[in-house]
Parts: structure tokens; sequence; C-alpha cells
């Protein structure tokens, strides 16, 4: 089986990182313009419309921190799912990754109730400069969420067996990067009046 | 010949039809499924070439083969040219047909570093096809808002008239560019980590770094135009405002960020074009390269420029006019690197000893019209001169001038040279002559008259003058014409090519592994090379281009050669 | 055996030459034109993208419904607009967006063949988009549009009123507003505009229009 | 002045009028540009070609090594490159100066216009005898822009709906119109005459039908046809009922 039987290009490592980590990096290279070019546009508007703010303060600003704590613990437990890996213990890297995934969850739960309670009170995407790119950012980042949290499961599942555990770092990057790009979302969007 | 060894390392079962032509991780199989659909999608964007360039030379007749042009048809017609000829022709020939066969093989490793990954962009960008085409055939046709989309038309219906079209035009674009950031990392990656031993940063072949630099640029400006288009499409399909001023919104956004990827595009497609001429001119000149580190710091200094260029396509579109002077001067700013690569090219040829094949016809074509191209831009880039330029034929002309060498005639120049080692089998010297001359003359007359209409006034994306007495000289009619006779018989000559491709492919002198005498490490394994490419994998001792090395018997000394 | 095939430096000069003809002969299919009959149905497809293929219109972008439509109006209309006496008001957004279409046609025969073209197109009724009293609109519709536009808003050529049953009751509606404001009928030589302006001006409010609309909405084309 | 007549005669004027005041400076801009990069095309195409014909493959000819380091070498690089980049500088700044002087310094007005651009037409509202905008005595046309000659005129441009190009290729005028902003800019013509206003920029299905004509006049024949065409009584009628332009939007429509 071909999936099994890796190329000898991908074992080779000239720049010293291993070949996963490499392609973790460069996909959250790819990353950042995709929202470093959305936030940029929304800063550059967000300064030229100082009545956004009053769009701006219908959110919720608890259910925003609570979210960001939410991510940052999942961190946490990525990092020491990665810890655990380098030690070579499949299954308790496994637990915490599904424990990271489960931050995940939450965190979009949070967020679902949130947008429901926007939502009733009408606004929506079309409601405004401001709502607009509120939800394509903040529905961007929970697309990130999602996908991270899936493909976590599915690392944590092959982990638990002690197989592919280099795996283990790369998601684990991802989620930091997530994490990371919720970290600018939150003030930009919750906080700043 | 020493170099058929059987190949033994990696043993690999030989695979059924489906998973050998469709479902293939081969580098070179997906390289192949790349070239092939480019080609195709190049034939479909010849063939609208040639409706708009009917209707422009016999204005509202009948096409054949087509019908009547109509004002929409027309727009339509340009509109798919362009997106097509950029995003579904040059990007993946250029890129991705030619960087997935020899990044591997250049490098001298058996495969991409993410095999798979690289299959999944190959089955996205054939998704992203299908749709672009199939958009052709939904209500209200294709979309027809030029290839720059430009907000608030391409945001609503009622303005663009297309509105399914606008919107599958838009995913076919998000698409591609999904399908090609998978290709590019996975290029990136295996240049970097999966190199031969002994494969230093200045023994890789110029065209390899070119793709890499190339891939890097495109991920670095993409990035804020996939965004944009998501904006785009929120805008057309769920009534946000991004775009809309009545709405808050500001066109201009998505025009800063379709320049602030449109203009490094450029230079994604350029960088490859030019590594596969230097490649080729070192070969047939049989000559080092003249300054590869100077070209390779021009080729970084090409990348960092082009970020900082993009507004010189605004200059009239309402933004602050003391932008444009900084604009001017950076886009001036960029001539200083690229007319470094091609002193340096030309440079090469001196000393050498030139044979004129088919490709090398193609390579020095590459430089000759590519000169024109690119000093022809200078007109453009200033923005004093862009005032009256900007949207006419003369930016048509000089735009063409720079894309017709990169995408036709550079590929032609990377398909003759390397298809020996792609199909086994060497092409027709005299067929192939004939086509460079019947391609190259006629592209020619195709553009040296539209540069003087564009002096004239005609503005681009008009499907006839009539309205417009200056226009409606028949003196510029003429040079329209001339034009499209010119382009009829460039289409013609295509035939050509075809039928040499797909003759030699099974009639062709039987290709050694190095018909060429090259020493890059593509050539040290059989053609066409085998699952795996190397029987036993290669190690590096020394840079790409050591022709002509005094005091050895042989003019040329392989990468791979020991002593 | 020989491994390969050789090609005949003559077989390729010959084939070189017929692709060089090729070429300028197929700039010669460019000069060919197509029957008369065929024409019409062919310049209709400047239409489509804002009438439909069916001519039915669509209210978005203003288009009215012409499927049917009697070739001699659709002319005399293609007509003004090309000769900038419909579609050249300040305020005239939708006329403004059709005159240039109507310029797409360059020769009379064209306009001809595509208004010849409509008229066999099958009429579309499109149901009612205004509400207002059937009634009161009947009593002003005879009062006012009958003596012109004939009892069941059938039309009359010899006067020049267009058929109005059938019609697309905002259409009507924007047009009776448009004539009111002076936006069409405005030029001198549009002279039926100019009569129907002083028509126009009888319905005096919006209730006027929309009583008339509904009415017009019980009549069958 | 007269090198400028000389040029314009074999040159430019060939290809188009040149009826407004900048109209030079972009032509001469133009034959600088030109005559800088003929100059450095012509040298580079004969060089390519004199070295391909050089070193064309003979019996017994060997190639010479050459990394590109050398420095004697490489001076042919570099002096060239060094010449490349003066004549960038060369460019850049009367490229520079034009511009400047069309697009940001702008002479102060003699009379103002306002074009407003729609799909597929151009529209202008000129000041009446009274020479000011927004009075009952406004000219508002289609199609059509009458000027007079040898006068400084700003133009607002709007447009109604999506991304217009105002261009008159005669004036050598050219700027894009945007939705819910209003560009000023400035001519003045100096040649009687009738000439093409286009649209430049893709603005959908009638864009190759967007013409306009600018119709110089000289001041006597202004004059008069503002007389015939500014009745104040006239100009007020349709703005009662007919909602404002700005309001006429497809965007209105589309609501």
């Amino acid at each position: 089986m071909s999936a099994t039987a890796k190329p000898i290009a991908n074992t080779r490592s000239v720049t010293g990182i291993p070949t996963a980590r490499l392609i973790t990096w460069w996909v959250i290279a790819s990353e950042i313009v995709i929202f470093g070019g959305l936030l940029a546009a929304y800063l550059m508007h967000r300064l030229g419309h100082p009545e956004w703010a009053a769009s701006a303060s219908h959110t919720n600003t608890w259910a925003g921190a609570f979210n960001t704590f939410v991510l940052l613990t999942s961190s946490l437990c990525a990092v020491l799912a990665h810890k655990a890996a380098d030690a070579l213990d499949g299954p308790r890297a496994a637990r915490l990754l599904r424990l990271t995934a489960l931050g995940g969850v939450i965190f979009l739960t949070v967020k679902g109730f949130e947008w429901t309670t926007d939502i009733r009170e009408g606004f929506v995407i079309s409601s405004g400069g401001f709502w607009s790119y509120y939800y394509t950012l903040a529905g961007l980042h929970g697309l990130h969420v999602l996908a991270g949290a899936v493909i976590m499961l599915i690392v944590a599942s092959d982990a638990a067996k002690n197989r592919e555990l280099q795996r283990v770092e790369c998601i684990g990057l991802y989620w930091h990067f997530v994490d990371i790009v919720w970290i600018f979302l939150f003030p930009l969007l919750y906080i700043a009046r | 010949m020493s170099e058929q060894v059987q190949h033994a390392g990696h043993d690999h079962p030989e695979p059924g039809f489906f998973l050998k032509y469709c479902w293939s991780t081969d580098h070179k199989m997906i390289a192949m499924q790349y070239l092939f659909t480019g080609m195709a999608m190049a034939m479909i964007g010849g063939f609208l070439a040639y409706v708009f360039r009917m209707q422009q030379g016999f204005p509202n007749h009948y096409v054949p083969g087509f019908g009547l042009v109509t004002p929409g048809r027309y727009n339509e017609v340009v509109t798919m040219h362009g997106t097509i000829m950029i995003f579904w022709v040059a990007m993946p020939v250029l890129i991705a047909a030619f960087g997935n066969y020899l990044i591997p093989l250049m490098i001298g490793c058996d495969d991409m570093a993410f095999p798979r990954i690289n299959r999944l962009s190959y089955q996205i960008f054939l998704l992203s096809a299908i749709v672009l085409l199939g958009s052709f055939l939904v209500k209200g046709g294709a979309f027809g808002g030029a290839w720059t989309a430009y907000p608030p038309l391409s945001a609503s219906g009622a303005y663009n008239l297309t509105p399914i079209g606008a919107t599958l035009w838009l995913l076919a674009v998000a698409l591609e560019f999904v399908a090609f950031l998978l290709g590019g990392i996975n290029f990136t990656v295996t240049v970097m980590n999966s190199r031969a031993p002994g494969m230093k940063m200045f023994d890789i072949p110029i065209l390899i770094w070119m793709i890499v630099l190339a891939t890097v640029i495109f991920m670095a400006s993409a990035g804020p135009l996939i965004a944009g288009a998501v904006m785009l499409l929120f805008d057309q399909t769920m009534a946000t405002g991004f775009y809309d001023p009545v709405r808050g919104g500001d066109p201009l956004l998505w025009q800063h960020l379709f320049w602030f990827f449109g203009h490094p595009e450029v230079y994604v497609v350029l960088l490859p074009a030019m590594g596969i001429v230097a490649e080729i001119i070192a070969v047939f000149a049989r000559k080092k390269l003249f300054g590869y580190k100077s070209m390779l710091y021009s080729t970084w200094g090409v990348g960092i420029l082009s970020f900082v260029v993009w507004a010189h396509h605004q200059f009239v579109a309402g933004i602050d006019p003391r932008m444009a002077n900084v604009f001017t001067v950076t886009t001036l700013l960029i001539s200083i690197p690229v007319a470094e690569l091609v002193f340096l090219y030309i440079a090469t040829l001196y000393g050498g000893s030139i044979r004129l094949d088919t490709p090398m016809l193609w390579a020095l074509g590459f430089l000759a019209e590519f000169l024109i191209g690119g000093v022809t831009g200078i007109f453009l880039g200033s923005s004093g001169t862009d005032i009256y330029l900007h949207d006419t034929y003369f930016l048509i002309a000089h735009f063409h001038y720079t894309f017709v060498p990169i995408a036709i005639i550079s590929v032609f120049a990377g398909i003759t040279f390397w298809y020996p080692k792609m199909f086994g089998r060497m092409m027709n010297e005299t067929l192939g002559k004939i086509h460079f001359w019947g391609t190259v003359i006629p592209f020619n007359v195709i553009f040296i008259p539209l540069f003087m209409t564009g002096m004239a006034g005609d503005q681009r994306r008009i499907y006839s003058y009539a309205q417009f007495a200056e226009q409606s000289r028949p003196a510029l009619q003429h040079l329209r014409t001339t034009s499209t006779i010119g382009l009829l018989v460039m289409l013609s000559f295509q035939l050509i090519f075809i039928f040499n491709f797909f003759w030699s492919m099974r009639n062709g002198k039987r290709a050694e592994a190095n018909p060429w005498r090259s020493t890059t490490l593509e050539w040290t394994v059989p053609s066409p090379p085998p699952h795996g490419n190397f029987a036993e994998l290669p190690t590096v001792y020394r840079g790409p281009y050591e022709y002509g090395l005094p005091g050895r018997a042989d003019d040329y000394w392989p990468q791979n050669a020991p002593n | 055996m020989r491994e390969y095939k050789k090609l005949a430096p003559r077989q390729i000069a010959l084939w070189t030459s017929f692709l060089i003809l090729f070429g300028w002969g197929l700039s010669g299919c460019g000069l060919g034109s197509t029957s008369a009959a065929m024409r019409g149905q062919q310049l209709f497809q400047n239409c489509v993208p804002c009438h439909q293929v069916d001519g039915s219109g669509n209210p978005q972008v203003g288009a009215p419904n012409i499927a049917g439509m009697k070739a001699w109006y659709v002319q005399a209309q293609l007509q003004k607009f090309r000769a900038g006496t419909r579609g050249m008001h300040f305020s005239d957004v939708e006329g403004m967006r059709m005159r240039p279409m109507a310029l797409s046609l360059i020769t009379d025969g064209d306009v001809t063949a595509v208004s010849a073209y409509v008229e066999t197109l099958p009429p579309v009724k499109h149901a009612p988009t205004l509400t207002g009293d059937a009634h009161a609109g009947d009593n002003q519709f005879h009062l006012v549009c009958a003596s012109c536009h004939g009892t069941n808003g059938e039309g009359n050529a010899d006067v020049k009123a267009p058929r109005l049953a059938g019609v697309d009751d905002w259409y009507l509606a924007t047009q009776l507003r448009k004539f009111k404001a002076g936006i069409r009928g405005n030029n001198s030589k549009d002279i039926e505009g100019r009569l129907m302006r002083p028509m126009a001006r009888i319905l005096t409010d919006e209730d006027a229009i929309r009583n008339v609309m509904a009415y017009l909405d019980t009549l069958k084309p | 002045m007269d090198f400028g007549e000389v040029t314009e005669a074999v040159m430019y004027e060939r290809y188009i009028t040149a009826a407004s005041t900048y109209a030079h400076s972009i032509d001469h801009l133009f034959l600088l540009i030109a005559a800088l990069v003929g100059f450095w095309l012509i040298v580079a195409e004969v060089v390519l070609f004199a070295l391909v014909f050089k070193f064309r493959e003979k019996e017994g000819q060997s190639t010479r090594y050459i990394t590109g380091e050398e420095k004697e070498l490489h001076r042919w690089i570099t002096i060239p490159h060094m010449l490349v980049i003066l004549c960038d500088i060369v460019i850049i700044v009367p490229a520079i100066l034009v511009w400047y002087n069309i697009k940001q310094a702008q002479p102060p007005a003699d009379r103002t216009v306002r074009v407003y651009a729609q799909q597929w037409a151009w529209s202008f509202q000129e000041p009446g005898p009274d020479g000011k905008l927004d009075t009952d005595d406004d000219v508002r046309t289609v199609g059509e822009l009458h000027v007079t000659v040898n006068t400084t005129y700003h133009f607002e441009l709007m447009s109604r709906d999506v991304v217009h190009s105002f261009a008159i290729p005669s004036f050598r005028l050219k700027q894009d119109a945007l939705p819910g902003r209003t560009i000023t800019g400035w001519f003045r013509p100096n040649r009687v005459g009738t000439y093409d206003i286009q649209c430049t920029q893709m603005c959908g299905l009638g864009h190759a039908l967007m013409a306009g004509r600018v119709i110089v006049e000289t001041q006597q024949d202004h004059a008069a046809w503002l007389m015939r065409n500014s009745n104040p009584s006239l100009a007020a009628q349709p703005a009662a009922p007919a909602p404002a332009p700005e309001s006429t939007t497809m965007a209105e429509v589309r609501r």
C-alpha cells in the first residue's frame, strides 16, 4: 500500500527540521496572510468608520472572554500532548489531544449561542459593515477551529495506538496558530469601542 | 548505457489504469496531468482569442464555429480568455507541470515530500477547471466582468447580469488558489528538505530556485485575495456590503487586494519561465551561467520588489494621487533587477558554442520578445504616460509581449527540451523549427498593430468601436484586421505542434538518457524515468552548470559524477 | 527495422503552406453573412441578458416583458432609442441602459429582423405585482386610455398605441410616472411620447395608476 | 515649442489629436521614454543577435569557461546596469512632474461641471448662464458635454452604480468614477471640435456602447447653446416630481 510506503523525499531533512514540522510552518504562514489580509481590511475600515463602535458594543464581551480562556487552556493541553508524544507515551498524548478538541467544541458551542442571540436581536451578516466583518472573521476562524478539532481527533486515534506521534506536535502548532488568531480577533471585534 | 541500470531500490507493483493515470501519487504522472489539462485549457483559451479577434477584425460578422458575437458574449469571452490563460494555463503548466516533473528529478530524490497532498492539489485544480468551464452553461452565461472582477459590477447580479456565472467564476478561482497553495507548500518543503546529499544552496539548478521563489511569492500574495474572494462571495450571495459604498463598503478595497496579488502573480509565472530559459541557454551555449549568484540575488530582488508595486495598476482608479508618485518609483526600480537578469542571460552566450536546436530557438525567442514586453512596461509604469495609456490596447500589447513569451514561448522551450525525458523519444526538429517561426513571426504581427491602436486610444474590452468616431477610422480597423490575420496564422501553426507532439510520442527517434549532454540530475536517469526515478539515489558534487571546463575530455561535467 | 519514421521534406513544405493559406482563408470566413431569417434570432442574443431567453423580462434590472410584443411597436421604440429620442433624459436610468443596447443594432434591417423575432415569441403573463381598485380603474381606463389603446387594451397600430393588456403592471406604472415627470416623451421628435404625456398626467396620483393597473391585470392579452 | 510641434506632427498627431493643454506634456513624456527605452531595446537585441551569430557552433570551436564572477567581465554587466539606473531617474522625474501637474496641482477653475457615469451612459450637469451649479438654470444633458475652448474646467465625477472610467483620449484625460465618491479633476480644452468620451473600465454588458461626445466650442457658440438649453422653467419642471438623480441609482431599483 503506497500510503504506508513513504517516499525517501519525505524522510530526508536537509534543513534539520523534520519535514512534517516544516510543512506545518508553511501552512501556517500561508494562513497568516489570509487572516492578515482580512484583518487589515477590517482595521482600515474600522478606523474609517467610527460609527461601527456602536455596533461593536452589541457583541457579548463576556462570552468572548470565556472563549479566549477556553482556547488558551486547550492550547496548554496541546503543549502537554506534545510533551507526552516526545516521551513516546501515545495514549497519554491522545487523551490530552481529545481534551484539546473538547476545548474547541466548547468554543464553538459558546460561539453558536452567541450568534443565535445576535441573529435573534436582528444583527445578521448583512446588517452593516461591522457585522459583515464580525461574522466573516469569526466564521472563518470558527471553521479553522472546527477543522483543527476534527484533525486532532484523527491524530489522537492514531496516537492512542502509538502511531504517527510526530503529528501530535504538528497539530499542536496549528492549534496554537488558531489560538493566536483568536487573540487578535477578540480585542478587535469585542473590546475595541 | 551505464545509466540504464535496472531500478532495484524500491519495488512498486504495476498499478491498474485508473490508479496509474487518475489516482497516481507519482510526481511525473501528476505533472503530466497538469500539463495535459493546461494544454487543453490553452486550446480553449486560444479558441476564445480567435472568437474575439474575429469580432475585432471583422466586426459584427458571423464567426465560424461560434456565431454572432453580441456585447454580452464578447465580455464573457474576453473575461474567460484572461482568466483561463493566466490561472489555468500559465500557472499549471509553468509551475505545477514543470515543477512537479522536475523538482524531484533535479534535486535527486524519488518523489515529492508529500505525494498525496500533491495528488489532492491536482484534483482540486481539475475541479476548479470544471467549475469554470461549467459556468459557460448556466443561465445568463459565464462571468463577463473582466478577469479583474472589479466590484460592485462583480458583486451584484443586477449589475453584471450573470449572477450564477459570477459566483462560479469566483468559486473556481478560489479553488484554484487552494490547489496551488497545497502544491506550492509541497514544492517548497521538498526543495528545502529533500535535496540529494551534497547539494548545497548554490548547487540547486536556477530553475528550481525560481520555481520555489515563485511559489513563495504566490503564497505570500494570494492570501489576501483569498480573503477578498470570501468577502466578494458574501457580497454576491448574502447581501453583505464589503465592496458596496451604499452599505459602508469600499470598491477600492477589492482593487487593492486583487492587485496586491495580481502584480506578484506576474512574477510568479515569469520566474519559472526565466528558469526554463536559463537551463536551456546554458545547455545549448555549452556555458556556465554568467553570474549564477548575481542571477539569484536579482531574482530575490524581483520577488521582494514585486510586493510594493501593485498600485501602478490603479493610478487613475481614484486612489490618492500622491500614492502614484511612490509607486512610479518602486515600479521603475523593478526594472533594475529584471534588466540585470536579461543582461546576465545575454552575457551567458558570450564565448559559447551555440547550437540552434528547437529548444534553444524558443529560449532565444523568449529573450528577444520579452525585451519588448519589458521596455514597453516603462510607459505604463510611469504615472504620467499611464494617464493616457491605462486600459488601452497599448497595455494589452505590452501585457501580451510579456505573457506570450512567459506562458507560450517558454513553455514550448520547456516541452521541446524535456520532451525526450518525458516521453522517451525525440521530437521532430524540422517540424519544431517550422512551428517556432510560424509562432514567433505571427505573434509580432498580432501585437505590433495593437501597440499602434493603443496609442490611437483604443480602449480595451470593446466589442465594436462603431460608437466612437475617433476609433472607427478605417486606418485603425486595418490594423485590427492585420492583427486578427496574424492570430489566425499563429493558431494554424499550433496544429503542427500538436501533430509533432503526438506523432513523435510513437514515431520519434528513441531518446537516450542524456540527449542534450546536460549536467543536471534529471538527465542521469533513463528516459522516461521509472517510478521512483533513481535506481541509486545520487550524490551531488558540484554546481549545475559545469560546461566547457578546461582540461576535461567531455565538455560537460554532470553534477553527480564523482570526478 | 527502423526505430522511428522520418517525415519527407516535401510533405512538410506542403502542409506548412497549407496552414498559412488556411489561416488567411479563415479570415475570409469572417466576411460571410447569414440568412436574414436567422439573423433576428441571432441578434436577439443582444437582448437576452436582461430580457431573458423567452423575452419575459427581469424586474430586478427594470427590463420589461417583451414576449410577443407587436413588431411595429418594438421597431418604433428601438428606432427612438437609436435616434436618442428615448432614453436620453438625465433621470431615465433604465432608458440609458436600454439606449446603448439599441445602438448595438447597426442597420435598420437588423432592427426589423429582431423586432420580427420578438413578435414570434409566445406571450408570457406574469402575476400582478400591484394592488388597486379594479372597478375604479375600469372607469379611468375607459375615460382616458381606451380611445387610443382600445377598449380591451389590445392597442391600435393606426394611432401607434401599443397593446397594454398582458404587459407587466410594474413596468406600465413606471412608464406612466416617467411620462408624468417628463422623463419619457420629453424629446420634440418623439411625437407619440409627447402625446402621451398629458394623458398620463390625467392619472393624478399613485392610486389612480394602481387602479388602472389593477383593471389591466384583469384583461386577457 | 518648435520641437513640440514637429514631434507631434511626425509621431503622435497621426494617431490622435491633442486638444487639451496637458495633452502635449503626456506626448512629450511618451516620446522621451520611447527614445530611452528604444535605445536600450535596440542595443540589447543587437547584442543578443550578434552574440548568437558570433558564437554559433563551428567546427573545432571550444567554449570559454566563464563563471561571471570575473571582475573584468562582470564590468560589462555593471556598467550598462548603472546606465539603466540613470535612465530610470531620467524617466521618473518628468513622469512625476507630468503626473503632478495633471492630477495633483489643480489650477483654479473657470467653470465646474458635474459628470455622472451610469450603466451605460454619461450624463452631465453644467451650470447655466449664471455660472453656478445646482441652480434652476443648470443644463442637464446625456451623452454630450459642451465646453468652451481655452477655459479651465473642473469636473466632479460620480458614478450611479459600478466603477466606470471617464476618458477623453484627445484630452489625454482618464479618471475612474467610483460609486459613493466624488472625484474632482480638471482639463483645459484648447482646440475647437468634437471628441470622443470613452468608458475605459469594464462596466458590464453595454461597456462598448457607453460613448459620449465632448464638444469644444468658441465662447459665442457656447453662450448661444447655453441660452437655447437652459430654460429655467423647463429645468425646474422635471426636478420637482423626479427623484434626485443621486437617489435613482440602480441600487435603488434593486431594492
